[in-house]
Protein backbone atom coordinates (compact mmCIF):
# COMPACT_ATOMS: atom_id res chain seq x y z
CA UNK A 1 0.00 0.00 0.00
CA UNK A 2 1.14 3.71 -0.88
CA UNK A 3 -0.47 6.32 0.96
CA UNK A 4 -0.07 10.27 0.62
CA UNK A 5 -1.64 12.98 2.03
CA UNK A 6 -1.98 16.62 0.86
CA UNK A 7 -3.82 19.46 2.94
CA UNK A 8 -6.04 22.10 1.32
CA UNK A 9 -7.23 24.72 3.82
CA UNK A 10 -9.25 22.40 6.53
CA UNK A 11 -9.44 19.62 4.70
CA UNK A 12 -6.67 16.14 4.22
CA UNK A 13 -6.38 14.54 1.22
CA UNK A 14 -5.59 10.91 1.66
CA UNK A 15 -4.56 9.29 -1.50
CA UNK A 16 -4.05 5.08 -1.12
CA UNK A 17 -3.11 2.84 -4.14
CA UNK A 18 -3.05 -0.95 -3.16
CA UNK A 19 -4.85 -3.03 -0.49
CA UNK A 20 -6.36 -1.86 2.65
CA UNK A 21 -6.36 -5.15 4.52
CA UNK A 22 -4.96 -6.38 8.21
CA UNK A 23 -1.33 -5.34 7.84
CA UNK A 24 -1.56 -2.02 5.76
CA UNK A 25 -4.51 -0.62 8.07
CA UNK A 26 -2.13 0.10 10.73
CA UNK A 27 -0.04 2.00 8.58
CA UNK A 28 -3.16 3.95 7.31
CA UNK A 29 -4.03 4.98 10.82
CA UNK A 30 -0.78 6.32 12.00
CA UNK A 31 -0.21 8.70 8.81
CA UNK A 32 -3.36 10.10 9.43
CA UNK A 33 -3.47 10.33 12.63
CA UNK A 34 -0.28 11.94 12.69
CA UNK A 35 -1.07 14.46 10.49
CA UNK A 36 -4.20 15.26 12.51
CA UNK A 37 -2.12 15.38 15.72
CA UNK A 38 0.30 17.61 14.12
CA UNK A 39 -1.94 19.96 12.30
CA UNK A 40 -4.83 21.59 14.69
CA UNK A 41 -6.74 23.14 11.31
CA UNK A 42 -7.29 19.80 9.59
CA UNK A 43 -11.54 19.67 10.20
CA UNK A 44 -12.40 17.20 7.39
CA UNK A 45 -10.77 13.98 5.67
CA UNK A 46 -11.38 13.12 1.84
CA UNK A 47 -10.46 9.82 0.80
CA UNK A 48 -9.17 9.23 -2.88
CA UNK A 49 -9.71 5.79 -3.24
CA UNK A 50 -9.67 5.39 -6.77
CA UNK A 51 -5.93 3.29 -6.91
CA UNK A 52 -7.48 1.03 -3.90
CA UNK A 53 -7.70 -2.17 -5.29
CA UNK A 54 -9.07 -4.08 -2.00
CA UNK A 55 -10.58 -3.43 1.46
CA UNK A 56 -12.17 -5.25 3.92
CA UNK A 57 -13.56 -5.07 7.40
CA UNK A 58 -9.95 -4.00 9.22
CA UNK A 59 -9.57 -1.23 6.26
CA UNK A 60 -12.97 -0.39 7.11
CA UNK A 61 -12.47 -0.12 10.79
CA UNK A 62 -9.67 2.38 10.57
CA UNK A 63 -11.90 5.10 8.52
CA UNK A 64 -14.52 4.60 11.02
CA UNK A 65 -11.97 5.03 13.70
CA UNK A 66 -11.04 8.26 12.11
CA UNK A 67 -14.53 9.11 11.12
CA UNK A 68 -15.23 9.01 14.92
CA UNK A 69 -12.46 11.44 16.04
CA UNK A 70 -13.66 13.75 13.85
CA UNK A 71 -16.70 13.74 14.28
CA UNK A 72 -16.41 14.95 17.67
CA UNK A 73 -14.83 18.54 16.44
CA UNK A 74 -17.58 18.79 14.05
CA UNK A 75 -15.74 17.06 11.20
CA UNK A 76 -16.46 14.57 8.96
CA UNK A 77 -15.41 12.26 5.84
CA UNK A 78 -15.65 12.06 2.49
CA UNK A 79 -14.83 9.96 -0.06
CA UNK A 80 -14.06 10.24 -4.26
CA UNK A 81 -13.20 7.84 -7.02
CA UNK A 82 -15.11 4.95 -5.18
CA UNK A 83 -16.04 2.36 -7.20
CA UNK A 84 -19.11 0.17 -7.21
CA UNK A 85 -17.28 -2.78 -5.14
CA UNK A 86 -15.77 -0.63 -2.50
CA UNK A 87 -19.42 1.06 -2.54
CA UNK A 88 -21.21 -2.02 -1.22
CA UNK A 89 -18.74 -2.80 0.97
CA UNK A 90 -18.93 0.96 2.57
CA UNK A 91 -23.05 0.11 2.30
CA UNK A 92 -22.67 -3.41 4.35
CA UNK A 93 -20.65 -1.92 6.79
CA UNK A 94 -23.45 1.25 7.50
CA UNK A 95 -20.16 3.74 6.64
CA UNK A 96 -22.14 4.84 3.67
CA UNK A 97 -24.48 6.51 5.96
CA UNK A 98 -21.52 8.65 7.61
CA UNK A 99 -19.53 9.20 4.56
CA UNK A 100 -20.02 11.31 1.71
CA UNK A 101 -19.24 10.30 -1.78
CA UNK A 102 -18.25 12.78 -4.49
CA UNK A 103 -17.36 11.99 -7.97
CA UNK A 104 -14.01 13.78 -7.31
CA UNK A 105 -11.80 16.19 -5.48
CA UNK A 106 -13.62 19.46 -6.59
CA UNK A 107 -16.86 17.92 -5.67
CA UNK A 108 -15.75 17.28 -2.49
CA UNK A 109 -13.45 20.53 -1.51
CA UNK A 110 -17.09 22.44 -2.54
CA UNK A 111 -18.89 20.85 -0.07
CA UNK A 112 -16.82 21.18 2.79
CA UNK A 113 -16.60 24.67 2.59
CA UNK A 114 -20.35 24.74 3.27
CA UNK B 1 -15.53 -28.58 -15.09
CA UNK B 2 -13.89 -31.08 -13.53
CA UNK B 3 -13.42 -31.70 -10.29
CA UNK B 4 -10.67 -29.88 -8.14
CA UNK B 5 -8.84 -29.13 -4.98
CA UNK B 6 -6.26 -27.38 -3.28
CA UNK B 7 -5.24 -28.19 -0.08
CA UNK B 8 -2.98 -25.12 1.84
CA UNK B 9 -1.75 -24.53 5.31
CA UNK B 10 0.78 -21.58 6.37
CA UNK B 11 1.14 -19.77 9.85
CA UNK B 12 -0.77 -16.96 10.88
CA UNK B 13 1.33 -14.58 9.60
CA UNK B 14 -0.47 -11.39 8.75
CA UNK B 15 1.12 -11.01 5.40
CA UNK B 16 0.03 -14.76 4.55
CA UNK B 17 -3.68 -13.33 4.13
CA UNK B 18 -2.74 -11.62 0.80
CA UNK B 19 -1.74 -14.64 -0.51
CA UNK B 20 -4.42 -16.72 0.42
CA UNK B 21 -6.42 -13.85 -1.23
CA UNK B 22 -4.18 -14.05 -4.03
CA UNK B 23 -5.01 -18.60 -4.65
CA UNK B 24 -8.27 -18.64 -3.52
CA UNK B 25 -8.62 -15.42 -6.55
CA UNK B 26 -6.45 -17.70 -9.03
CA UNK B 27 -8.19 -21.13 -8.07
CA UNK B 28 -11.69 -19.50 -8.26
CA UNK B 29 -11.17 -18.48 -11.68
CA UNK B 30 -11.80 -21.72 -12.87
CA UNK B 31 -15.49 -21.57 -12.07
CA UNK B 32 -17.24 -18.52 -14.40
CA UNK B 33 -17.20 -15.54 -11.42
CA UNK B 34 -17.69 -12.80 -12.50
CA UNK B 35 -14.94 -10.00 -11.25
CA UNK B 36 -17.50 -9.03 -8.81
CA UNK B 37 -17.96 -12.40 -7.56
CA UNK B 38 -13.87 -12.70 -7.31
CA UNK B 39 -13.78 -9.69 -5.36
CA UNK B 40 -16.75 -10.88 -2.46
CA UNK B 41 -14.25 -14.56 -2.48
CA UNK B 42 -11.81 -12.46 -1.91
CA UNK B 43 -13.09 -10.12 0.52
CA UNK B 44 -14.90 -13.54 2.21
CA UNK B 45 -11.32 -15.14 2.59
CA UNK B 46 -9.75 -12.37 3.78
CA UNK B 47 -12.14 -11.77 6.68
CA UNK B 48 -11.66 -15.69 7.56
CA UNK B 49 -7.86 -16.08 7.58
CA UNK B 50 -8.08 -12.44 9.40
CA UNK B 51 -9.92 -13.90 12.18
CA UNK B 52 -7.36 -16.98 12.52
CA UNK B 53 -4.57 -13.72 12.50
CA UNK B 54 -6.36 -12.01 14.85
CA UNK B 55 -8.78 -13.93 17.04
CA UNK B 56 -7.46 -17.54 16.84
CA UNK B 57 -3.67 -16.93 17.42
CA UNK B 58 -3.80 -13.40 19.36
CA UNK B 59 -0.03 -13.93 20.99
CA UNK B 60 1.92 -16.49 18.67
CA UNK B 61 1.42 -18.18 15.26
CA UNK B 62 -0.19 -20.94 15.03
CA UNK B 63 -1.58 -23.24 11.87
CA UNK B 64 -4.00 -22.15 9.41
CA UNK B 65 -5.33 -25.15 7.07
CA UNK B 66 -7.41 -23.41 4.24
CA UNK B 67 -8.88 -26.46 1.53
CA UNK B 68 -10.41 -24.89 -1.90
CA UNK B 69 -12.29 -27.62 -3.84
CA UNK B 70 -14.62 -27.30 -6.63
CA UNK B 71 -17.92 -29.76 -7.21
CA UNK B 72 -20.51 -29.63 -9.55
CA UNK B 73 -20.12 -25.75 -10.26
CA UNK B 74 -19.54 -24.73 -6.62
CA UNK B 75 -16.36 -23.55 -5.01
CA UNK B 76 -15.89 -24.65 -1.15
CA UNK B 77 -13.64 -22.66 0.85
CA UNK B 78 -12.54 -23.94 4.29
CA UNK B 79 -10.76 -22.14 6.98
CA UNK B 80 -9.80 -24.08 9.96
CA UNK B 81 -7.68 -23.50 12.68
CA UNK B 82 -6.18 -25.17 16.17
CA UNK B 83 -6.45 -21.82 18.03
CA UNK B 84 -8.86 -20.32 20.66
CA UNK B 85 -12.18 -20.95 19.46
CA UNK B 86 -15.31 -19.10 19.40
CA UNK B 87 -17.59 -19.70 23.14
CA UNK B 88 -21.05 -18.28 21.24
CA UNK B 89 -21.04 -18.61 17.92
CA UNK B 90 -24.39 -16.88 17.30
CA UNK B 91 -23.77 -13.55 19.30
CA UNK B 92 -20.14 -13.81 17.23
CA UNK B 93 -22.22 -13.37 14.08
CA UNK B 94 -24.07 -10.48 15.17
CA UNK B 95 -22.81 -7.04 13.27
CA UNK B 96 -20.71 -5.18 15.88
CA UNK B 97 -20.22 -7.76 18.05
CA UNK B 98 -16.35 -7.92 18.53
CA UNK B 99 -13.95 -9.02 21.13
CA UNK B 100 -11.41 -6.25 20.16
CA UNK B 101 -12.49 -2.78 20.13
CA UNK B 102 -10.75 -1.66 17.67
CA UNK B 103 -12.19 -3.98 14.99
CA UNK B 104 -15.98 -3.67 13.54
CA UNK B 105 -17.54 -7.09 14.21
CA UNK B 106 -18.31 -6.84 10.12
CA UNK B 107 -16.32 -10.36 9.48
CA UNK B 108 -18.58 -12.97 9.80
CA UNK B 109 -21.43 -10.30 8.53
CA UNK B 110 -19.01 -9.83 5.12
CA UNK B 111 -18.88 -14.03 4.45
CA UNK B 112 -22.03 -14.57 5.14
CA UNK B 113 -23.13 -11.44 2.74
CA UNK B 114 -20.84 -12.31 0.20
CA UNK B 115 -21.40 -16.23 -0.03
CA UNK B 116 -24.31 -18.11 -0.53
CA UNK B 117 -23.14 -20.62 2.39
CA UNK B 118 -21.74 -19.51 5.63
CA UNK B 119 -21.15 -22.48 8.39
CA UNK B 120 -19.01 -22.14 11.46
CA UNK B 121 -17.78 -25.27 13.92
CA UNK B 122 -15.96 -23.93 17.11
CA UNK B 123 -15.12 -25.57 20.26
CA UNK B 124 -13.45 -23.44 22.79
CA UNK B 125 -9.40 -23.96 22.89
CA UNK B 126 -9.54 -26.08 20.24
CA UNK B 127 -9.85 -24.48 16.69
CA UNK B 128 -12.73 -23.12 14.89
CA UNK B 129 -13.54 -24.29 11.32
CA UNK B 130 -15.37 -21.97 8.68
CA UNK B 131 -16.94 -23.67 5.58
CA UNK B 132 -17.99 -21.04 2.64
CA UNK B 133 -19.38 -21.68 -0.32
CA UNK B 134 -20.34 -19.82 -3.33
CA UNK B 135 -21.19 -20.62 -7.32
CA UNK B 136 -21.29 -18.10 -10.39
CA UNK B 137 -24.39 -16.43 -9.94
CA UNK B 138 -25.13 -17.04 -14.39
CA UNK B 139 -24.90 -20.86 -13.28
CA UNK B 140 -27.28 -20.46 -10.90
CA UNK B 141 -29.89 -22.44 -12.46
CA UNK B 142 -28.28 -25.69 -12.14
CA UNK B 143 -27.36 -25.55 -8.55
CA UNK B 144 -28.78 -26.88 -6.07
CA UNK B 145 -29.56 -23.96 -3.83
CA UNK B 146 -30.78 -20.16 -4.46
CA UNK B 147 -29.07 -17.37 -3.01
CA UNK B 148 -29.02 -15.76 0.88
CA UNK B 149 -29.29 -12.67 0.61
CA UNK C 1 12.00 -11.04 7.46
CA UNK C 2 10.22 -13.16 9.41
CA UNK C 3 10.38 -16.92 8.27
CA UNK C 4 7.48 -18.15 6.74
CA UNK C 5 5.86 -21.34 4.67
CA UNK C 6 3.44 -22.59 2.65
CA UNK C 7 2.40 -26.35 2.11
CA UNK C 8 0.16 -26.82 -0.52
CA UNK C 9 -1.65 -30.22 -2.28
CA UNK C 10 -3.57 -30.54 -5.53
CA UNK C 11 -3.89 -32.72 -8.42
CA UNK C 12 -2.01 -33.15 -11.21
CA UNK C 13 -4.61 -31.43 -13.39
CA UNK C 14 -2.94 -29.45 -15.99
CA UNK C 15 -4.84 -26.19 -14.86
CA UNK C 16 -2.98 -26.53 -11.60
CA UNK C 17 -0.07 -25.78 -13.62
CA UNK C 18 -0.87 -21.89 -13.97
CA UNK C 19 -2.30 -21.84 -9.97
CA UNK C 20 0.90 -23.42 -8.97
CA UNK C 21 2.53 -20.07 -10.77
CA UNK C 22 1.06 -17.80 -9.00
CA UNK C 23 0.98 -18.90 -5.90
CA UNK C 24 4.81 -19.11 -5.98
CA UNK C 25 4.63 -15.55 -7.87
CA UNK C 26 2.71 -14.55 -4.86
CA UNK C 27 4.62 -16.21 -1.97
CA UNK C 28 8.07 -15.23 -3.40
CA UNK C 29 7.25 -11.46 -3.11
CA UNK C 30 8.01 -11.43 0.49
CA UNK C 31 11.39 -11.40 -0.25
CA UNK C 32 13.01 -8.54 -2.40
CA UNK C 33 13.22 -10.63 -5.60
CA UNK C 34 13.29 -8.52 -9.01
CA UNK C 35 10.94 -8.76 -11.82
CA UNK C 36 13.22 -11.06 -13.45
CA UNK C 37 13.93 -13.18 -11.06
CA UNK C 38 9.96 -13.71 -10.29
CA UNK C 39 9.98 -14.92 -13.60
CA UNK C 40 12.44 -17.03 -13.62
CA UNK C 41 11.20 -18.92 -10.45
CA UNK C 42 7.60 -19.06 -11.98
CA UNK C 43 9.63 -20.62 -15.08
CA UNK C 44 11.10 -23.16 -12.80
CA UNK C 45 7.95 -24.13 -11.20
CA UNK C 46 5.88 -24.11 -14.47
CA UNK C 47 8.46 -26.94 -15.64
CA UNK C 48 9.18 -29.18 -12.35
CA UNK C 49 4.66 -29.03 -12.25
CA UNK C 50 5.02 -29.53 -15.54
CA UNK C 51 6.84 -32.39 -15.57
CA UNK C 52 4.52 -33.90 -12.81
CA UNK C 53 1.39 -33.78 -14.07
CA UNK C 54 2.89 -35.47 -18.17
CA UNK C 55 5.74 -37.67 -16.68
CA UNK C 56 5.12 -38.75 -13.12
CA UNK C 57 1.61 -39.48 -13.84
CA UNK C 58 1.16 -40.08 -17.66
CA UNK C 59 -2.01 -41.47 -17.27
CA UNK C 60 -4.43 -40.40 -14.82
CA UNK C 61 -4.38 -37.45 -12.07
CA UNK C 62 -2.18 -38.42 -8.95
CA UNK C 63 -1.38 -36.13 -5.78
CA UNK C 64 1.49 -33.11 -6.30
CA UNK C 65 2.37 -31.59 -3.33
CA UNK C 66 4.74 -27.95 -3.21
CA UNK C 67 6.25 -27.06 -0.24
CA UNK C 68 7.92 -23.19 -0.33
CA UNK C 69 9.39 -21.21 2.92
CA UNK C 70 11.61 -18.83 3.19
CA UNK C 71 14.60 -18.87 5.69
CA UNK C 72 17.69 -16.60 6.00
CA UNK C 73 16.44 -14.90 2.31
CA UNK C 74 16.86 -17.72 0.62
CA UNK C 75 13.82 -19.15 -1.10
CA UNK C 76 13.18 -23.48 -1.60
CA UNK C 77 10.74 -24.50 -3.58
CA UNK C 78 10.10 -28.25 -2.67
CA UNK C 79 7.67 -30.12 -5.89
CA UNK C 80 7.01 -33.80 -4.58
CA UNK C 81 4.79 -36.74 -6.55
CA UNK C 82 4.22 -39.90 -5.88
CA UNK C 83 4.40 -40.94 -9.54
CA UNK C 84 6.29 -42.90 -12.09
CA UNK C 85 9.74 -41.67 -11.38
CA UNK C 86 13.21 -41.14 -13.03
CA UNK C 87 15.74 -44.13 -13.57
CA UNK C 88 18.82 -42.35 -14.77
CA UNK C 89 18.10 -38.85 -13.10
CA UNK C 90 22.01 -37.47 -14.51
CA UNK C 91 20.90 -38.42 -18.32
CA UNK C 92 17.36 -36.57 -17.41
CA UNK C 93 19.41 -33.44 -16.91
CA UNK C 94 21.02 -33.93 -20.12
CA UNK C 95 19.36 -31.24 -22.26
CA UNK C 96 17.33 -32.95 -25.37
CA UNK C 97 17.08 -36.12 -23.50
CA UNK C 98 13.48 -36.18 -23.01
CA UNK C 99 11.13 -39.45 -22.77
CA UNK C 100 8.69 -37.78 -25.13
CA UNK C 101 9.18 -36.47 -28.31
CA UNK C 102 6.61 -33.87 -28.73
CA UNK C 103 8.91 -32.47 -26.16
CA UNK C 104 12.42 -31.20 -25.73
CA UNK C 105 13.99 -32.13 -22.75
CA UNK C 106 14.47 -28.51 -21.38
CA UNK C 107 12.26 -28.28 -18.19
CA UNK C 108 15.44 -29.75 -15.99
CA UNK C 109 17.80 -27.29 -17.85
CA UNK C 110 15.57 -24.31 -17.17
CA UNK C 111 14.95 -25.14 -13.50
CA UNK C 112 19.35 -25.77 -13.68
CA UNK C 113 20.06 -22.03 -15.23
CA UNK C 114 17.24 -20.40 -13.72
CA UNK C 115 17.70 -21.17 -9.50
CA UNK C 116 20.56 -21.23 -7.53
CA UNK C 117 20.00 -24.71 -6.23
CA UNK C 118 18.64 -27.87 -7.89
CA UNK C 119 18.29 -31.62 -6.59
CA UNK C 120 16.82 -34.29 -7.69
CA UNK C 121 15.71 -37.36 -5.92
CA UNK C 122 13.45 -40.39 -7.57
CA UNK C 123 12.53 -43.45 -6.83
CA UNK C 124 11.09 -45.64 -10.04
CA UNK C 125 7.29 -46.62 -9.49
CA UNK C 126 7.54 -44.54 -6.34
CA UNK C 127 8.12 -40.98 -7.11
CA UNK C 128 10.16 -37.81 -7.43
CA UNK C 129 11.32 -34.83 -5.22
CA UNK C 130 12.67 -32.00 -6.32
CA UNK C 131 14.20 -28.79 -4.44
CA UNK C 132 15.24 -25.55 -5.55
CA UNK C 133 16.32 -23.18 -4.21
CA UNK C 134 16.55 -19.49 -4.89
CA UNK C 135 18.02 -15.76 -2.87
CA UNK C 136 17.43 -12.39 -4.85
CA UNK C 137 21.02 -11.72 -6.18
CA UNK C 138 21.16 -7.90 -4.36
CA UNK C 139 21.37 -9.24 -1.66
CA UNK C 140 24.11 -11.96 -2.53
CA UNK C 141 26.87 -10.93 -0.05
CA UNK C 142 24.61 -12.31 3.01
CA UNK C 143 23.86 -15.60 1.72
CA UNK C 144 25.69 -18.60 1.90
CA UNK C 145 26.03 -19.58 -1.48
CA UNK C 146 27.47 -17.97 -4.69
CA UNK C 147 25.28 -18.04 -8.03
CA UNK C 148 25.63 -21.13 -10.17
CA UNK C 149 25.65 -20.20 -13.48
CA UNK D 1 -4.66 -17.26 -24.19
CA UNK D 2 -5.80 -15.68 -27.17
CA UNK D 3 -4.33 -16.52 -30.54
CA UNK D 4 -5.17 -14.35 -33.64
CA UNK D 5 -3.43 -15.23 -36.96
CA UNK D 6 -2.93 -12.98 -40.19
CA UNK D 7 -1.73 -13.49 -43.96
CA UNK D 8 0.34 -11.61 -45.46
CA UNK D 9 1.83 -12.87 -48.77
CA UNK D 10 3.39 -15.80 -47.81
CA UNK D 11 3.90 -14.61 -44.35
CA UNK D 12 1.73 -16.03 -41.40
CA UNK D 13 1.32 -13.56 -38.85
CA UNK D 14 0.59 -14.90 -35.15
CA UNK D 15 -0.53 -13.11 -32.25
CA UNK D 16 -0.34 -14.48 -29.27
CA UNK D 17 -1.46 -12.74 -25.62
CA UNK D 18 -1.87 -14.38 -22.19
CA UNK D 19 0.55 -17.57 -21.50
CA UNK D 20 1.86 -20.62 -23.44
CA UNK D 21 1.92 -23.62 -21.59
CA UNK D 22 1.41 -26.99 -20.90
CA UNK D 23 -2.23 -25.84 -20.91
CA UNK D 24 -2.11 -23.28 -24.03
CA UNK D 25 0.61 -24.93 -26.23
CA UNK D 26 -1.74 -27.35 -28.28
CA UNK D 27 -4.09 -24.69 -29.01
CA UNK D 28 -1.32 -22.92 -30.46
CA UNK D 29 -0.11 -25.88 -32.78
CA UNK D 30 -3.66 -26.75 -33.45
CA UNK D 31 -4.15 -23.11 -34.70
CA UNK D 32 -0.92 -22.61 -36.38
CA UNK D 33 -1.04 -26.24 -38.12
CA UNK D 34 -4.65 -25.95 -39.41
CA UNK D 35 -3.57 -22.44 -41.16
CA UNK D 36 -0.65 -24.09 -42.62
CA UNK D 37 -2.54 -26.91 -43.73
CA UNK D 38 -5.05 -24.80 -45.17
CA UNK D 39 -3.09 -22.04 -47.30
CA UNK D 40 -0.13 -23.95 -48.95
CA UNK D 41 1.19 -20.48 -49.75
CA UNK D 42 2.64 -19.82 -46.56
CA UNK D 43 6.07 -20.15 -46.36
CA UNK D 44 6.96 -17.87 -43.13
CA UNK D 45 5.81 -17.16 -40.14
CA UNK D 46 5.69 -14.08 -37.94
CA UNK D 47 5.40 -14.36 -34.04
CA UNK D 48 4.05 -11.34 -32.46
CA UNK D 49 4.75 -11.48 -28.67
CA UNK D 50 4.49 -8.02 -27.29
CA UNK D 51 1.51 -9.89 -25.53
CA UNK D 52 2.94 -12.52 -24.47
CA UNK D 53 3.10 -12.98 -19.75
CA UNK D 54 4.62 -16.77 -19.81
CA UNK D 55 6.42 -18.96 -21.86
CA UNK D 56 7.62 -22.27 -20.79
CA UNK D 57 9.45 -25.11 -22.74
CA UNK D 58 5.88 -26.74 -23.31
CA UNK D 59 5.85 -23.13 -25.37
CA UNK D 60 9.12 -23.47 -26.86
CA UNK D 61 8.99 -26.88 -28.16
CA UNK D 62 5.25 -26.23 -29.94
CA UNK D 63 7.38 -23.15 -31.14
CA UNK D 64 10.35 -25.55 -32.66
CA UNK D 65 7.69 -27.71 -34.05
CA UNK D 66 6.64 -25.67 -36.34
CA UNK D 67 9.93 -24.03 -37.30
CA UNK D 68 10.88 -28.27 -38.30
CA UNK D 69 7.71 -27.76 -40.70
CA UNK D 70 8.73 -25.01 -42.50
CA UNK D 71 11.63 -25.06 -42.69
CA UNK D 72 11.43 -28.77 -44.72
CA UNK D 73 10.23 -26.47 -47.21
CA UNK D 74 12.35 -23.44 -46.37
CA UNK D 75 10.70 -21.27 -44.80
CA UNK D 76 11.86 -19.87 -41.27
CA UNK D 77 10.00 -17.85 -38.63
CA UNK D 78 10.97 -14.63 -36.76
CA UNK D 79 9.71 -13.11 -34.04
CA UNK D 80 8.93 -9.22 -32.80
CA UNK D 81 8.43 -7.31 -29.66
CA UNK D 82 10.30 -9.93 -27.68
CA UNK D 83 11.03 -8.69 -23.89
CA UNK D 84 14.11 -9.40 -22.16
CA UNK D 85 12.83 -12.24 -20.20
CA UNK D 86 11.48 -13.72 -23.60
CA UNK D 87 14.75 -13.30 -25.39
CA UNK D 88 16.17 -14.94 -22.70
CA UNK D 89 14.59 -18.34 -22.62
CA UNK D 90 14.41 -18.76 -26.17
CA UNK D 91 18.31 -18.16 -26.17
CA UNK D 92 18.35 -21.02 -23.37
CA UNK D 93 16.56 -23.51 -25.58
CA UNK D 94 19.09 -22.32 -28.10
CA UNK D 95 15.50 -21.63 -30.17
CA UNK D 96 17.42 -17.86 -30.64
CA UNK D 97 19.73 -19.72 -33.31
CA UNK D 98 16.66 -20.37 -35.76
CA UNK D 99 14.52 -17.86 -34.72
CA UNK D 100 15.13 -14.46 -36.32
CA UNK D 101 14.45 -11.55 -34.01
CA UNK D 102 13.08 -8.12 -35.30
CA UNK D 103 11.47 -4.97 -33.86
CA UNK D 104 8.39 -5.26 -35.13
CA UNK D 105 6.03 -6.53 -38.08
CA UNK D 106 7.51 -3.92 -40.58
CA UNK D 107 11.02 -5.19 -40.12
CA UNK D 108 10.28 -9.02 -39.99
CA UNK D 109 7.78 -9.07 -43.51
CA UNK D 110 10.90 -6.77 -45.20
CA UNK D 111 13.38 -9.47 -44.78
CA UNK D 112 11.08 -12.74 -45.65
CA UNK D 113 10.71 -10.39 -48.88
CA UNK D 114 14.50 -10.75 -49.41
N1 LIG E 1 -11.14 -18.03 13.94
C1 LIG E 1 -11.59 -17.47 15.10
N2 LIG E 1 -11.08 -17.86 16.29
C2 LIG E 1 -11.54 -17.31 17.45
N3 LIG E 1 -12.51 -16.35 17.51
C3 LIG E 1 -13.06 -15.92 16.35
C4 LIG E 1 -12.64 -16.45 15.10
N4 LIG E 1 -13.38 -15.85 14.13
C5 LIG E 1 -14.21 -14.98 14.76
N5 LIG E 1 -14.03 -15.02 16.11
C6 LIG E 1 -14.79 -14.26 17.14
O1 LIG E 1 -15.95 -13.72 16.53
C7 LIG E 1 -15.98 -12.31 16.69
C8 LIG E 1 -16.61 -11.65 15.47
O2 LIG E 1 -15.80 -11.85 14.34
P1 LIG E 1 -15.92 -10.88 13.08
O3 LIG E 1 -17.36 -10.81 12.68
O4 LIG E 1 -14.98 -11.36 12.03
O5 LIG E 1 -15.51 -9.45 13.60
P2 LIG E 1 -14.13 -8.83 14.11
O6 LIG E 1 -13.00 -9.65 13.56
O7 LIG E 1 -14.16 -7.44 13.57
O8 LIG E 1 -14.19 -8.88 15.61
C9 LIG E 1 -14.53 -11.90 16.90
O9 LIG E 1 -14.43 -10.69 17.61
C10 LIG E 1 -13.98 -13.07 17.69
O10 LIG E 1 -14.29 -12.97 19.05
N1 LIG F 1 8.43 -35.72 -12.00
C1 LIG F 1 8.91 -36.61 -12.93
N2 LIG F 1 8.48 -37.90 -12.93
C2 LIG F 1 8.94 -38.76 -13.85
N3 LIG F 1 9.84 -38.46 -14.80
C3 LIG F 1 10.32 -37.20 -14.86
C4 LIG F 1 9.87 -36.21 -13.92
N4 LIG F 1 10.52 -35.05 -14.22
C5 LIG F 1 11.31 -35.32 -15.27
N5 LIG F 1 11.21 -36.62 -15.66
C6 LIG F 1 11.96 -37.31 -16.76
O1 LIG F 1 13.06 -36.49 -17.12
C7 LIG F 1 13.01 -36.17 -18.51
C8 LIG F 1 13.56 -34.80 -18.76
O2 LIG F 1 12.70 -33.83 -18.17
P1 LIG F 1 12.71 -32.33 -18.67
O3 LIG F 1 14.12 -31.85 -18.69
O4 LIG F 1 11.76 -31.55 -17.87
O5 LIG F 1 12.25 -32.40 -20.19
P2 LIG F 1 10.84 -32.76 -20.89
O6 LIG F 1 9.75 -32.57 -19.88
O7 LIG F 1 10.77 -31.79 -22.01
O8 LIG F 1 10.98 -34.20 -21.32
C9 LIG F 1 11.56 -36.35 -18.89
O9 LIG F 1 11.41 -36.63 -20.26
C10 LIG F 1 11.13 -37.50 -18.00
O10 LIG F 1 11.48 -38.74 -18.58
Amino acid sequence: MLIQTERVGANLIVTVEGELDLVTSPTFREVVDGKLNHYDAIKHLILDLKKVEFIDSSGLGVILGRFRRLNQLGGKISAIHVSDQIKRVLQLSGLLKVIEIYDDRHGALENSWR
Amino acid sequence: MANNYLKLEFPSLPENVGLARAVVAAFAAHLEFTLAEIEEIRVAVSEAVSNCVIHAYPDKAGVIQLELSIHADILSIQVKDFGKGIIDIEQAKQATFSTDPERMGLGLVFMESFMNHLQIQSIPLQGTTVVMKKHPERGLADAGFSRSS
